[in-house]
Parts: C-alpha cells; structure tokens; sequence
C-alpha cells in the first residue's frame, strides 16, 4: 500500500490533542499522580508532615565530579501495612464505613426516587410551575456549612421543631434525630436531601422534557396508567440522564464532609462520622498523614473498583454520544 | 339506515388562540378506510388526537359506534393508534410491547397468548417475539406497533403517518400490507398520510384538508380525476398536475398566443368565462402517432428529461409556460428532441382563479 | 345516515370539552404533594428569614417559627460590616469583593478549559482520549481534602502557591470532571452533520469551537455556569488554604461568623450572614432559572 | 514590615485579648499586625498553616497549643530558633513554670514563645441548682456524683457535657489527675506504662468515668461554653472544663463564690496542668519579617502585654513577675496553685495529636455509648497507650 | 486517457473489529453524476465521507483530478458537501452560512460578495440572504446547503441524500433543480440515496451498493434492464420486480406446474439449466388483448389492486406465487375478477439460485 504522504499519527488531530492537554495534565499529575502520592504515603509513618519512604544511598562518588549513582535504597519511614492494620482496628473507621453505606444508599435512592416524583409531578402541566421549581432549587445555592447550621437548628429539641410541636400541645411528641446515636444519620440525610435534591429534580425533569410526546399517547391508548408508564417505559429510556445524576450524587456521597461537620460533628459519640472526615481528622486534627492516607486509599481503592470498570463501559465503548 | 363507526360533529380545537380544526364534521361507515391527506400543518394529526381522545376538544361531539366517547378516556373509546415514531417501549420485547396494554386491561393470561399468536400471525412477527424494539429493522417495528392496535381487538384504527420514516422499498411493501389486512380484518381504519400514492392505493375515501377544515371527500378516483380545488388538484398525482394560467372564452382557454378546446369538458355549474387555471395531469398527455386522437396537438422541445424505469418525465414549454408529461414506456429522448404531443381538455380541469374552485 | 331525531338526542350527550374539576382528586394530589413539598423545601428560608429580623433576646424565647415581634435589621447590618473576625471588624463586606475576584475567574476559567474538553472529547476524539476521562470521572470522587497537600506541592514547583491564579487553577482542576461530563454529553448531542460540515467548509479545531459550537450552547454554558458559581462562591477549603488574609473570600468570613461562640450563639447575625452569603448564587438562579432547565433539555445530560 | 499572624481566637473573649498583642505590637513597634484569625479549632486553622509552611508562602507567625504539635516542622527545619531573642530576654529566668519553655525547647533551642497558662482540672457548679434541689453545694467530685439522682429528680441535668470529641477525653483525663494523682497521669501518658494503665488504679478511674456518663446522660449540646452555659442558667448541676470557661461566666454577670464555684481538681487533688497557647515563627527570606518576628516575640512576653491579654483571655500569665490584682476567685485560686508549685504538664505536652485525637474518639464513643463497659474501654485505652509513641 | 474527477483505488475502512467498506475501487470521470444506491447500512454515506476527508480509512487511496489527496484535509480537496439533515448552521444567516467556507479560506471580501450573489442567484434565494435557517421551509433549506457547496466552487460535489427529509412533492421539485444545476455546471456529482427514482432520473451512472462493495456499476438503463444480481434487480424499479422461484430446463422456465418460454433470452454465458428465480418487472405484463402476442401468456384472478392515479396495481397468484403486475391507465377492476396477462421473458432477468448472479 502506497502511503505516500501519510502524515505522523500523532500529530493527526493535533488541535484537539493541544486543547486536551490541561485534561491531560489534571487526570495524570493531579488525580493519578495524587492517588499515587497518597498511597505511596500511606505505608509511611507520616505525621505533620509527609515523610520520605526511602532515601538513595550513594555508594561511588565518581572521580572528582559529584557526580554520585544512587546504588541502593535506605528505608526511611517505610512502616508497611501498619496503617491499614490500625485503620481496620479503629472501631471510628468500621463506623464510618457503616454510615457512608448506610447515608449513601438512602441518599442515592431517595435523591433519584425524590428527584424523579417532585420532576413527574412539576411535568404535569401544572400552574406555578416556575414557583414550584424555584423553591426546590434554592436550598442548592447554599453551601453545606449553611446547611448543616439550619438543620441543626430546626432539629435541635430544645427550639426547633420538636420544642415547637410540643408547646402546640403534643407534649410527648420527640423528634430528635440529631440526638439519638441510632438515627442521626438519618437526620443529616434530611438536610442533605433538602440540599440536593433540586438539582436532582431539575435533571430529571429536563431528562423528561426529552421524552417522546408519542410514546405518552401510545401508553394512553393503550390504557396504562400514568404511574406505571413512568415506572415502566418512561425511566428506562432515561439512562442517559440517570447516568449524569448517578455520577453527581455518588461523588457528593462518597466526599461528604462538610455537611457532617456542620450538623453533627460526627456526634453524638461518633454515630454520624464518615470516612471523609475520618480522614481530615487523622490528617489534620491528629496529626498523622499516614492515617489519614491510608484511609483515603482504601477510599479511593473502593471508588476505583466500581468506577473505572464502570465508566470505561459507559464511555469508552461507544462510539459517538 | 347503516351505523356509522365514526362521528364527528361540529369539532373545534384551538390550542389557545390558535384555532386548528373548525367546526369539522365527518362520517366514517363501519369498515371504510379513510385517509387524511394535506400539507403539513393542516391539523391532520390533531384530527386523529382528537379523535383518539389525546387532546381535549374545544367544541362539539364525537361518537364511535354510536357511543358518544367526547368526554371518554383514550383507553375507553375502542381505537388503537400507531405513530409516525412507532413509539414502541424500547426496553421490553416485541411481546412485551403487545401485552402491555392487554395485561393493564386484567384480561387472562391465555387470552392474552392466543391475542398476541394472532396478531403475530397476522403480521407475521412470530420469529421476533422476544426481541427488543431496537434490535428490529424500520419495517418490523412499523409491524410491531401496529399489533399492538390489533392485539386490543379495537373497532376503529387510527394511523399517523405510520410509514413516513421507511424508505421506498420498505414503504411499499408495507403499504401492501396493510391494505391486505384492511380486506382481512374490515375494520374502519383513518390513516393519515401526506404521500398520495399511500392515499390512492389504500384509501375507500380520502379526505383533502387545509388549515383545519375539510376541502374534499371523496373516493380516490373522484379526488383524481375531479378534485374541487386547485389545492386538491395540486395535492394529488405525481408527478404533479401541470397548471396552465389563462383565460376561458368560448372558444376555449386561452392562454398566450396558444388556444386550447373544451369540448366535452364536464362543466360543474354550466360554462363560466374568465380568468382560470387549466391542469393537466402529466401522464394524460400522449405523444407521436397517439397525439393524432386528442383534441389539442402541439409540438414541442424537449428541455430536459427524468427517466423513471417504467416511463420518462420530459419537461419543456407550453404557451410560454413550464409543462411536463409522461413518455411512455423506455422512450429514448434527448434535450433539444423536438415532437408533438395531444391531449383532451375534458380530461383536465379548470379552477377559477379568483376562487380556486372547480369551474 | 342518522335520523334527525337521532341526531337532536344525540346532542344531549356529552358536548365540548370535557369539564374539568379545579379539585380534581388528580389536582389536590399533585398540588396537595407540591404545597407539602415546597413547604419543607421553603421552612428553612422562612426560619432564617423570621430570625435574622429578631433580636436575640426574642430569639431565646424559643419559637423559631414565631414571626418577629419587632423587626430589626442590626443583624444584617451586623453580618454585612460589623461582625468580627479576630481583629477585622468589617463583617462579610470585606471577603465580598474578594469572592467576586475570585469567582469570576475561577468559573471563567475552568468553564472554558472544560468545555473545550468536552468538545473534544465529543469530536475530535483520539486515542487514549476514553481512558483520560474515565481518570477524570474517578476525580470526580476524590475528596478534596486528600489532595490537599499534592495540590500545594504542585502550586509551588509551579510558583503559583499564594496567588489568586493558584486558587483558580485549583477550582478548575476539581470543576473539570462534572463539566466535562457535562459538555461532552452536550457536544456529541449536537448534529454531527453540522460538524461535519464545517469541516468541509475548511474550519479547524477553533474555528468550529468558537464559530460553530459555541454559539449554539449558551444554555449549556448557563447551566455550567449555574453549578461553578455555586460551588466556587460557597467554597472554604480552597479559599483559605491557597490564599492569604486580604484576600480571603467571603465564606471564610461567614465561617468565622457561624463559627465563632460566644456565650449563646448570634442566631439572628448568623442567619443574616448565611442569606447575604448566598444572594450571589441566589441571584443566578432566579435570573436564569428558565435558561437552566431548557439547557438541560437541550441535551446536556443525554449519555 | 507587615506582619501577618495566624490564629483561631475569634470568639470574643478571645479577640480582644488577641487585640492586645496587636496594639502593643503596631504600638511599639514600626511593624504592623495582620491578622489572620480562623475560626474553628486547631483541625481548621492546621491545614491552612502547614499549607502554607510547605507551599513555601508562610505567614509571619503562627498560634499552636505548645506541646509535641510542632516537632515536626522544626525538625523540618521549616521554624526558626528563637534562642537569640529568648536569650536577650531572659527568657529562662522570668517563664514560670519552667516546663513551659520546655515544651518550646528543641535540641536545646527555643523555637516558640509561650504566651499563657490554661489548665483543665476545674469542676464548675452551679449554686442556684444546688440550691433549688435543696442540696449543699459539693465540695468533692464524690460528693456531686452523690447529688446527681436528686439534681435528676429536680430537673437538672447534673452533669453539663458537649458532644465535642476534645470535651469527653477531657473530662476523662480530668478524672485520672483528680482520682488518681498526678503520678499516674504523668506515667500513664509520659512513660507509656501499660501496666499502670491496665491496672486498679485506672480501672477506678473508668468507673468514675461511668458515673459520669450516668450524670452527663441526656446533655445534648455540642459546644463547651453552651455547656457551659447551662450552669450559668442553672439547668445543669456542673461541667468539668478548663480556666476559659470563667470567662463565659464572667460575660454572664456571675460572680464566683456567690452564682457558682469552682473545684480546681475536683476538690480531690488540687493541682493544674500548665498547658497553653504559643507563637511559632516560621522561617522566611525576607529579613525585614525576620527582624518583625523577633520584635513579636519580645512583646508577647512583655511584662506589660501578659497583664493585658490574660485579663482578656482569662488565663494565667507565664511570669511569675506581673501583678494581676484584678483576677477574680477563681482565677486566685489558681495563681496560688501555680505559686505552690502543684503543676503538671498538659496532655498535649506529653502526647503526640496521634494518641490525643485517638483518646478523643475512645472517650467520645464512651461517654455517648452506655453499651461500652468500663472494662471494655480500659482495654481500648491501654491499647492506644500501647501504641503511643 | 481522459482524466477522472475521482478515483479510488482500494479503499478499507473498519470501525474498530467492523469492517464497513471491503478494497472499494470506483473510477468517476469529470462531469459525471453518480449515483449511489443501496439498502440502509450498506456504507454509502461511509465511502462519502471518507471521499470527503471525514474518515480516517484503514488502507487505499483516494485521487481527486489525480491529485492524491488521501491525506488531505476536507477543506483542501475541492470538494463540496451537501448533508441529509442541511446542516446550516443555525446562528448564522443564509449569507453567513454560505460565506462561511470562504471566509476560512481567506478570501477577498468582494469576492466573497459575488460568489454569494452568484450562487444565490442560481438558486433563487437571493431574497432569503438575511434570514436565519429556522426561518426558512425545508426547501429552502435545502437549497442553501447546496449553495454552501456552490460559492466554495469545487470541483466534486458530494450529496448525501440531500432530499429524503422533504415531502413528495418538494422532493420532486429539488430533484429537477439538482440535475438543472449539474446540466448547468458540469461538476462532478457524487449523489447519495435510497429512492430509486432519484437514482434513476439524476444519474449518468449508478452504483449499486451492498455491505461495503459494489455489486453493479452501470447507466441507469443498464441497471434497469440487466441487473447483474438479483439483489440489484430487487433494489430498482417501482413497484419491485417480480421473482417466480423455479427451474431453467431445455423447455424453459417451469415453476410449479406453469413453463414460461425462455425464447430470445440474452444469456449471459450460454444457457445453464437449474434452479433459478425469474425476474419480471410489473410494467412489462400487459393484459387483455395486448397479452395475446406475448410469449406466455395466463388466465389470472384479481386479489387485490391498488390504483396508484396514473395506473393500477394488481395482485395475483402465478404459479402458485404472489405476483403483480401494472394495469395501464385508470382500468377498472374488482377483487375476483379474471383476466388474462402476458410477457416476454426475454425482457425479464434469470437469476441462479445459488449464486444469485444474473444468467
Ligand atoms: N401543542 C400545540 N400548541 C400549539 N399549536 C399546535 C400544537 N400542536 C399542533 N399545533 C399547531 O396545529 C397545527 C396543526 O398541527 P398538526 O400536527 O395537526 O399538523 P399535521 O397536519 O399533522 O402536520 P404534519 O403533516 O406536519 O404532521 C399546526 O399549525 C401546529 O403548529
Ligand atoms: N462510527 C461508526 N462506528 C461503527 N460502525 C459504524 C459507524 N458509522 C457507521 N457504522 C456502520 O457502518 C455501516 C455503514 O454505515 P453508513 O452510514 O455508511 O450506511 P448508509 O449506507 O449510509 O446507510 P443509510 O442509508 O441508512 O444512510 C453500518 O452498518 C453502520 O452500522
Ligand atoms: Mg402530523
Ligand atoms: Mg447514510
């Protein structure tokens, strides 16, 4: 085959390959060389400050240059698995875990289910719909700080709701999540919902505005009920949209922090700690970066297996769109 | 007195301000096939909605088998309805999409079965049952959606454009298809289309319509060879009917220095002098030694040529006029050929120009 | 055809539109749930409207849900300049123009890095390009407290540590994974036809994206626009590690706020902070609200 | 030059004491003080130093509670050796107790300049509780943990104590110095000794710890001084906290003696720990800065700034050569314990952040969680002595 | 050696493991229209692109007036492309949209001015130049993509069915401008589409396409008349050709219990007996008295006719398969009725049926 003028692979596309770069850059140096950083890290004794794993030894000075070739290695802080042997011994780690799991399932599923019914229902038609929209969006514009603040206090039984709803005459009513080492992670899921959840519903009913008016019609011809044709045909034809809110919920659950530290703190005792936090405080309260990186691997390892695997499927395969 | 399956009195709908159908009023006997045909915008799919009980009327009744549905759910009036997208549920298979509608209606599982053996007999889907929408091709799924209409055993089928996104070939056959399960099942069917050959081949009787109202009803041959309007003359035939602008006195119609007898031409309300449009349909237009028989005879140039297989369009000039017919068979001409042709006037028809109607 | 007296009967039946109940039980349904909903939604923004115009000593009489007895503004007066953090006694005004100097560039910048990603990404895709956003997805669940440290080591082999240039950098690098999702999708959304043609028609790379694409996805843009601003207005964690006191953002100063006990905590000061804080982000979203939804509609979240 | 100073006294006692180094520095001075106060707690304001530090862009000085925090950024060689200044000042002669300079000591240089005294073991109760459960008022920890049910059956709280992590490990250090002496506080976290951790002696301690959880049972507020605050209102019956917590009594209007008194040591054991706040001063290019740091440094110690601040502050001065008339009761009676010499040296002194924060997460877990034994936290507890290093 | 617009000798292409064009080798002379034709997914659009640059291909190479330009930019082939979808881009006006090309391409100002004008002027649109494309009819818009290809004055058009988003009617009217336009300018055409009267009325040559390679390249009269497969013979005429499956014997063509005469057959290599498929197209059965000189002629009964205006179309049984046929003019008939047909199998085609090739 003639390949005349053939120009170099690597510079087909070049424009493209250019204006790649800072994505380039970012998702090698900072998330990969990051991820790097923090576990090479993460098997040192680290405390204050990160420690070197290892030191070149020098063994032949060459001649009069100082020249020196690195010969061998000495190990400086290098502890092994001791971090995860403490991280997986630590009884606030397991409880961390329990809560992301336990505040991620509840937050994922109620988000989508929450998200898609307040989208179904802005999507009938209705008056106000600009009002109703408006409303659920707000809480999105307020930071996590301020959002744990106001929750806190609407919760707090001695002047929020509780306090409330029993000066109306309801003495024995409690409502105390925030209090209750049992369910106050279902208190911060309250204000996170109440967060979130505008965005979500905004994606989803722009999500709905996509579908097909005619498969609307064929579904009332046919003589389904609405319900059942968002149950069963107009949601699995959203995937596309599911996926987007799929990736926005999921990082925010597995970073939560913020909000954690504002409502809760992690109390009452530890119930409401997550592994974010349990990692900003080992790094930065107590002081031992090894902690608190070998934390964040085992954070990052778990968001790998499903991630990677997952959006190469979902993004590497096809071909356009 | 025979029941009419479908009934339409008096229908107004307007979408706010926009009136799109006005004061419409139709009837469809038991088993007709009627076809809906007109430019796009006319509010042929609105008809259909309205009928189907997907849009909420502004005025006036419709019945369907003499029960008056005006106010009855979709699911309630007896229709099934195919679209132009198909509109099949993309995750559930063929057979899913067929019994969906049968299982919300609680009738027995077997039944179900037997329903759906039936309808994919009928329309020969059985190998694809326990496919996806998205593994079949254009002409499977225009299948599919039509079983599910037939699987609910409906009185009256509603068609939008079911074929307008096939290609030709596909378009045809189903065409056939179609029509063959008219003959077999005898339903009244309202198709709505804006491909005449689809409204020729398959109609009992088209209805032409235009911004919302009714132009012409009528069965195909009348709508062909006597439409009411310049519109429904336009509409209808392809290639299209050629328009010659002039004059009618009585020594026939005038246009340039050309003059071309009426004789014999059906007058609908006696002779009518003045300005008209004379159309002359392209393929009623003969050449050569044929031209001999006809009333009017010219000869002319041949600017260009279209060979289509079975005959060639030439186009050229008439009285100063753009004018194309059909060659008959594979004639062989080229641009610059020059020849003569005929044809009769009574054949054709003529539009007042300041009304359009039929002269 | 049909009798006459056939058709009089017939005239009797149902005619018209079909009546419809303003309290149908489909209407209480959807806007019985809507009121509910919207109440739980809007009770937080009524409580921290209602304290903010109490004085405390109202406040400590406990109803949160009582309307203020006597409305005060001191405490947004307070939040707004008095309010103290350590020694500077200026209240929020200080960080404000701090936060706008910070915001504009940082949503300018990573918007536009991420777009251009996205788009190419959505076509002019090459090798190598799937496996760079699948890192770049996997970013997006990084907490950013991890990267903490790497990110000051990296600003300063750059020499941008300090500066607000760093602080921008650093906002886009952990905008860019939603984003790029975010354009991506869009982009290969759009007709590749359109593309395609202004290929032929001798455009390039930048000539497609500024000529081409970008004037086609302003809603797109907004709706980026919407969740940088949001993000990069509310944040702390950045704003104070990579900048220096006189050029602190505003949160840092509603942080001092909020976090700051003394005695009983300010409610009323703090609510008022909180509001003032978030009229920015606020603003956008009442302004382009319709624009947000139809971006979206138009094809942002689609694969 | 322009001096900027990180620290997280933002609360107002706090800044206006804060405001007192800043006008005696700019005032004395040609330099002046920038401030760059973060609220939160050392977790936030950390972060955002050390950031700083290994970014290369310090700031000009910087608050940590003195004690092994910093080691790690001197042996970076990252903070400079202040032994110069401490020597021109004479440092060594006039800090009191000596212990304090020692946690800034480092190889033999001094690398921070210590500017107060805070100690933990004060019990503060309320009178108008005691009085309206119709109780005395305790003068021992045994005493309140007497009183607790009938507190209880008034509708006090008895014991007052937040869901801060910092509180409850307090608290519980409060009680190994009170209940168990010094002796064994100093062995138990100086020396590492296990078995004095696994043994009786600590194994009262946690079963004091758990009549504490007893009567904390209930207290649901998250900061110190909302605490703090009910034993001001007289909705609690007391809360072990540090010296600051006067200060919240003192912007209250209370008067100690009469509104409510203190228990240095629980009245068991009455000794203070003499842990604190200090000025560490990282290394810069600029000599103008550098010249500006030693400055600083002369003026935290000053005699004249130390009177000032800890008034504000509510703390102890580290000389013993100023003259603080104005201190109140309570405030007295910790100036004579640190005369007579009954000091001991803070947690932070003695642990790394590592074991503290560890000790934290145990005595939070502990006090909010009636299902953990005292046994069972003891054997948690010498596990984390186990591993301290 | 005259010279050729295009050339391409050997072109692959795969997307990833599919290969979609398979050692293509097509030689277009200057001046040519060509017309590609073939099934959906077949690669048509795929070869186009690549001949435009917009693939990357696998192996081959591609000359454009023999200038080897198999790794050229799209802008530097002098090639002009019109899209199915119009592709305008929608910001732009009509004269934005058509200078757009020109003005990458750094050209004068004044120029820019006259190319438009001139091309708007071919097109008729010069009262369009400053409105926008969603203020345009499909027809319209239609026209400026062909005109944002005209003012870049190349040297190949490319057209990739330019007119199947259109409606019959302004379907037919493009079609005719399209081939005024090339009689006017003489570029080379390279025409994209899967309706067949497109194909027949536009091309000086078609190529018939199936999965990725040429199955016949000939005039469409060649095309029409000798298909070289029976796919080619199935893909062109409307309605499709009739196949009778059979055997080729020395008595003739015996399906069933019918023989058809195979007298004047042209072979094409000599006769060979066996099973085969019959082709014969509708339009070349006659009836009634007509029938009587062809050389088979058959009593059949009417099952079902579609009048299509011009003519109608019949459907029977021969042989015991589905058959159809074209009743000239407006003939009436009814389901049942009997008449007798007739062809010459001459004029039909012999298909073998294990190979499928022409006989
Ligand atoms: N929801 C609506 N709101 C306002 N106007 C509408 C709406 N739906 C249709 N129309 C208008 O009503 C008219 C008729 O529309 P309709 O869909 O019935 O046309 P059609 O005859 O089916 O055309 P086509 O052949 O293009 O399908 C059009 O002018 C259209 O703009
Ligand atoms: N980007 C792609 N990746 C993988 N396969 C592709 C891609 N584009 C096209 N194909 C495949 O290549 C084959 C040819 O596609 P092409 O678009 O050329 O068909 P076509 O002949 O133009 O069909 P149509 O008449 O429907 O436009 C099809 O089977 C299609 O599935
Ligand atoms: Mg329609
Ligand atoms: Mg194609």
């Amino acid at each position: 085959m003639d390949t005349t003028g053939r120009p170099n692979p690597l510079f087909r596309n070049l424009s493209a390959k250019i204006a790649a770069i800072p994505m380039i850059v970012t998702a090698l140096v900072v998330f990969v060389g990051g991820t790097v950083w923090t576990v090479i890290y993460s098997f040192t004794s680290s405390k204050l400050l990160p420690r070197k794993l290892f030191e070149w030894t020098d063994l032949f000075n060459i001649g009069d240059w100082s020249l020196s070739v690195p010969t061998g290695i000495v190990w400086k802080s290098f502890v092994g698995l001791q971090q995860y042997e403490r991280l997986w011994g630590t009884n606030r780690w397991i409880v961390s875990i329990e809560n992301l799991l336990i505040y991620g399932l509840c937050s994922l599923v109620l988000s989508f289910v929450i998200g898609f019914i307040l989208a179904a229902l802005l999507d009938q038609k209705i008056r106000f719909e600009n009002t109703f929209r408006t409303i659920i969006l707000y809480p999105f514009a307020l930071s996590f700080i301020v959002t744990g603040l106001v929750w806190q206090w609407l919760l707090n039984p001695d002047f929020g709701i509780q306090s409330v709803i029993r000066g109306m005459g309801w003495v024995g009513f409690t409502f105390d999540p925030l209090y209750n080492a049992s369910i106050v992670i279902y208190g911060v899921l309250i204000a996170g919902l109440w967060q979130g959840t505008g965005l979500i519903m905004v994606l989803m009913l722009a999500g709905l505005r996509g579908i097909d008016q005619e498969i609307w019609k064929a579904a009332r011809v046919d003589g389904i009920p609405a319900w059942k044709t968002y149950l069963f045909i107009v949601i699995p034809m959203m995937r596309p949209v599911f996926i987007t809110t799929l990736v926005i919920i999921a990082s925010g659950i597995v970073r939560i922090y913020d909000l954690i530290v504002a409502q809760t703190s992690g109390g009452p005792g530890i119930s409401s700690e997550v592994p974010a936090k349990y990692v900003y405080d080992y790094m930065f309260q107590g002081q031992n970066l090894g902690q608190g990186f070998a934390a964040s691997t085992m954070m990052l390892l778990a968001v790998a297996i499903v991630i990677i695997p997952w959006a190469y499927l979902e993004f590497g395969s096809r071909k356009r769109g | 007195m025979t029941a009419n399956s479908v009934e339409i009195r008096g229908l107004d709908l307007a979408f706010g301000a926009v009136e799109v159908l006005k004061d419409l009023t139709l009837e469809i006997p038991e088993g007709e096939f009627l076809v809906l045909l007109g430019a796009s915008g006319c509010g042929k799919s609105t008809l259909l909605n309205c009928i189907a009980g997907l849009l909420d009327i502004t005025g006036g009744q419709i019945f369907i088998k003499d029960r008056n549905v005006t106010w009855a759910e979709p699911s309630q009036r007896g229709i099934g309805m195919v679209f132009q997208s198909y509109a099949l549920y993309p995750q559930m298979t063929v057979k899913g999409n067929l019994s969906f509608g049968l299982k919300n209606a609680r009738i027995p599982k077997a039944e179900i079965e037997e329903r759906v053996a039936r309808a994919a007999g009928i329309l020969q889907i059985e190998p694809l049952l326990d496919r996806k929408p998205a593994a079949l091709s254009g002409g499977q799924r225009q299948r599919v959606a039509i079983g599910r209409a037939l699987v609910r055993d409906v009185d009256v089928f509603l068609f939008d454009e079911p074929l307008s996104n096939l290609d030709a070939k596909l378009r045809a056959d189903l065409r056939v298809e179609i029509k063959r399960l008219h003959q077999k099942l005898r339903n009244t069917m309202i198709y709505v289309t804006h491909d005449q050959i689809e409204a020729m081949t398959l109609a009992d009787r088209i209805a032409i319509m235009r911004s919302g109202a009714i132009q012409q009803l009528g069965s195909p041959d009348e709508i062909y060879n006597r439409p009411r309007t310049k519109y429904v003359a336009e509409f209808i035939g392809s290639p299209a009917m050629n328009f010659l602008d002039g004059t009618v006195t009585e020594r026939g119609f005038i246009a340039a220095d050309t003059t071309i007898p009426l004789d014999g031409y059906g007058w609908a309300d006696g002779v009518r002098q003045g300005p008209a449009w004379l159309g002359i349909r392209p393929e009623h237009v003969v050449s050569g030694e044929l031209a001999a028989g006809k009333s009017f005879r010219q000869e002319i140039t041949v600017e260009l040529f279209e060979p289509m297989g079975a005959d060639t369009l030439v186009w050229t000039t008439l009285a100063g006029q753009p004018f194309h017919f059909n060659l008959d068979g594979q004639h062989k001409v080229a641009t610059g050929d020059r020849m003569t042709i005929g044809f009769d006037a009574a054949r054709g028809s003529l539009f007042g120009k300041d009304t359009e109607l039929r002269l | 055809m049909a009798g006459a007296d056939a058709v009089a009967s017939r005239l009797e039946g149902p005619q018209g539109p079909k009546p419809r109940k303003r309290f149908s039980r489909r209407n209480i349904f959807i806007y019985g749930t809507l009121g509910l909903v919207a109440l739980y939604y809007a009770l937080p923004l009524y409580v921290m409207i209602v304290t903010s115009l109490k004085g405390m000593p109202e406040i400590r009489l406990g109803n949160i849900f009582a309307p203020p007895v006597e409305i005060t503004f001191q405490p947004w007066v307070k939040a707004w300049s008095e309010a103290c953090t350590g020694l500077n006694c200026e209240g929020l005004s200080r960080g404000f123009w701090n936060s706008v100097r910070i915001t504009v560039p940082s949503v300018f910048l990573s918007i536009a890095i991420a777009s251009v990603n996205g788009y190419a990404l959505a076509n002019w895709k090459f090798k190598g390009a799937e496996a760079f956003f699948t890192i770049l997805i996997f970013g997006a669940f990084i907490p950013y407290q991890v990267m903490l440290y790497p990110i000051v080591i990296i600003l300063r082999e750059i020499g941008l540590y300090g500066s607000l240039w760093g602080l921008v950098i650093v906002h886009s690098i952990f905008g860019m994974p939603i984003l790029t999702l975010l354009f991506r999708n869009y982009f290969s959304s759009l007709p590749e036809e359109l593309f395609k043609a202004a290929r032929v028609d001798g455009a390039r790379f930048w000539g497609i994206y500024f000529q081409i694409m970008l004037p086609m996805s302003l809603p797109i843009f907004v709706v980026a626009m919407i969740i940088q601003v949001t993000g990069i207005w509310n944040d702390f964690l950045f704003g104070v590690v990579y900048t220096k006191p006189d050029t602190y953002p505003m949160t840092v100063q509603l942080n001092n706020i909020v976090n700051s006990v003394q005695g009983v905590k300010e409610y009323n000061v703090n609510m008022a902070a909180t509001i003032l804080t978030g009229l920015v982000p606020l603003t956008i979203y009442f302004v382009s609200g319709k624009l947000f939804v139809r971006g979206i509609a138009a094809g942002a979240v689609k694969g | 030059a322009d001096l900027e100073v990180t620290h997280w006294w933002t609360s107002g006692g706090e800044a206006a004491a804060v405001a007192k180094f800043a006008e005696a520095f700019n005032a004395s001075t040609d330099n002046t003080w920038v401030d760059g106060a973060i609220a939160g707690s050392g977790g936030t304001a950390r972060p955002i130093i050390v950031s700083r530090i290994i970014g290369g862009d310090p700031m000009g000085a910087f608050q940590f509670n003195h004690g092994r925090q910093a080691e790690e950024l001197i042996e970076a060689g990252l903070l400079r050796d202040m032994t110069a200044v401490a020597e021109a000042e004479g440092w060594t002669d006039i800090v009191n107790p000596p212990s304090l300079l020692d946690a800034c000591t480092v190889d033999g240089k001094i690398y921070c300049a210590p500017v107060n005294i805070h100690s933990w073991q004060w019990l503060w109760l309320s009178n108008g509780a005691f009085e309206k459960a119709g109780l005395e008022v305790p003068t021992t920890w045994d005493e309140f943990v007497a009183a607790g049910p009938a507190l209880r059956e008034a509708g006090i709280q008895p014991l007052a104590l937040g869901g801060q992590p910092w509180q409850s490990a307090g608290l519980f250090n409060v009680l190994i110095v009170a209940l168990a002496g010094p002796d064994v506080f100093q062995a138990v976290y100086g020396d590492h000794d296990t078995d004095l951790a696994a043994g009786d002696v600590m194994a009262r301690v946690f079963n004091a710890a758990a009549d504490a959880r007893e009567m904390a049972d209930g207290s649901s507020v998250q900061d110190w001084n909302q605490a703090t605050n009910m034993v001001i209102t007289d909705a609690a019956g007391g809360q072990v906290m540090g010296d600051w917590a006067q200060g919240e009594f003192a912007v209250a209007g209370e008067t100690a003696g009469e509104d409510y008194s203190c228990l240095p040591g629980l009245g068991v054991n009455e000794v203070i720990s003499t842990g604190g706040d200090a000025f560490y001063f990282p290394v810069v290019d600029d000599p103008e800065i550098t010249a500006a740091q030693d400055e600083l440094a002369k003026v935290l110690l000053s005699p004249e700034t130390q009177v000032s601040f800890n008034l504000a502050k509510g703390s102890l001065p580290i000389r013993g050569d100023v003259d603080l008339a104005t201190a109140n009761d309570c405030m007295k009676k910790g100036l004579e314990i640190l005369a007579a010499g009954n000091t001991l040296p803070d947690v932070n002194m003695l642990n790394t952040e590592d074991t503290n924060n560890q000790l934290n997460d145990l005595f939070v877990e502990f006090f909010n969680d009636k299902s953990i034994t005292p046994e069972a936290a003891q054997e948690r507890f010498v596990s984390i002595i186990e591993n301290a290093d």
